[in-house]
């Protein structure tokens, strides 16, 4: 019988704490047909604009078509690559400098189907989630996010 | 075709029209849904945007199905 | 002037904690130029052998010249990509099945970088390091482990 | 040619030794060292094994300075 995956939220208020990824890593060690794990992190940076200097991010998303899009890659890698688990948080709201907006964490038996899968996923959130970054400045002002 | 169709938009498309929910009589396709919304928000003309119907990505002109939730994307920047 | 790097310590008795990692990540927040971490972590996997099923690996090094392999390859990592961090921690002694064993972790402006980084790491790192892993049986044998 | 070297062993070779440390007359060559292991050590014969010089992998057959640190490495296994 093949298992069945259904839509989770990927969506966390607020940024991605170090303890969330160490509980989320923790949480692994029963899984003892797991050899390694690849992690992506995303973090603010603070760029400066000629507008001014970033200061933070504001995240929205269209939440309902994020959430089925972010099914549909999860199903496409799980098909693609032998991986035990894939885990993907994003961060909505206001996220300072410093802080993660997005963890995104892949288990295999092997190191190279998890690192493969993690680098592809990291690739696809950013390509085809509906997601939206408004860099807020030192300036008061803001700028749209634009990925490269 | 004179139903009324919801519009959701987002990111800098949201901004430049001052709202993110929009209720407009069904203009038939998205081509004709662009040149109405850029006569109505002039700030739109020039900026670049997609289309997804009942939350799915449109890349070429569609007709719009009654009821359908429009949705207006900028380029996404999520991660 | 360029920055000059000296050999550090990778090596770490007993098993990485998840709180080490999330320190780790922590340590992070005040660097404002990094916009994506990559990591990798090993952890020791229940494999089952001819002999029996392992249940923990104990693994030696000959330490003096892994350091000086260590940082041999940190330096050419470094002037590969545009790293912002680069940390690597391996474990010495009895890891258990489902514990962290190896943790990879590579800090840039932009992910790519990052991701290659740490791929290229973890490659040369089971590939050029003197370091042994000894796989402990539950039928009290042992047989020595062979990288793939 | 006739000065001590230290040998170190590790992992699957330092187990068939049975020790981990040994002081050796410097046989000359890393190939005059190897025939004269595997005699000393019979299990080591079919074993893969490498030598490094002062921490410095060998590929090829080498002579061995006086007092050098001479290490035994089986297949590296880390990660």
């Amino acid at each position: 019988m093949e298992k069945e995956r259904k839509p989770k939220n990927i969506f966390v208020q607020g940024p991605i704490s170090p303890e969330k990824i160490a509980q989320s890593i923790a949480n692994h060690s029963s899984k003892t047909d797991i050899g390694g794990h690849s992690i992506f992190l995303g973090q603010i940076r603070a760029d400066e604009k000629p507008e001014g200097n970033v200061i933070a991010i504001d995240y929205t998303a269209y939440e309902d078509m994020a959430l089925e899009k972010a099914f549909e890659i999860r199903e496409d890698i799980f098909e693609k690559y032998p991986l035990t688990c894939m885990h993907i948080y994003h961060s909505l709201g206001e996220i300072k400098v410093g802080e993660i907006c997005l963890f995104v964490f892949t288990s295999s038996k092997h190191r190279k189907a998890a690192m493969q899968a993690c680098d592809e996923l990291v690739e696809r959130i950013k390509a085809e989630l509906p997601v939206w970054g408004r860099e807020i400045l030192d300036t008061e002002g803001h700028v749209w996010k634009v990925n490269t | 075709m004179s139903q009324t169709i919801q519009i959701k938009a987002f990111g800098m498309i949201a901004e430049k029209i001052g709202s993110s929910d929009l209720s407009l009589d069904n203009p038939g396709t998205l081509k004709e849904l662009r040149a109405q919304l850029e006569s109505q928000f002039p700030d739109l003309v020039g900026v670049k945007f997609s289309f997804a119907l009942n939350k799915k990505m449109q890349l070429a002109d569609s007709e719009i199905p009654a009821g359908a939730e429009v949705a207006l994307l900028p380029p996404f920047s999520g991660g």
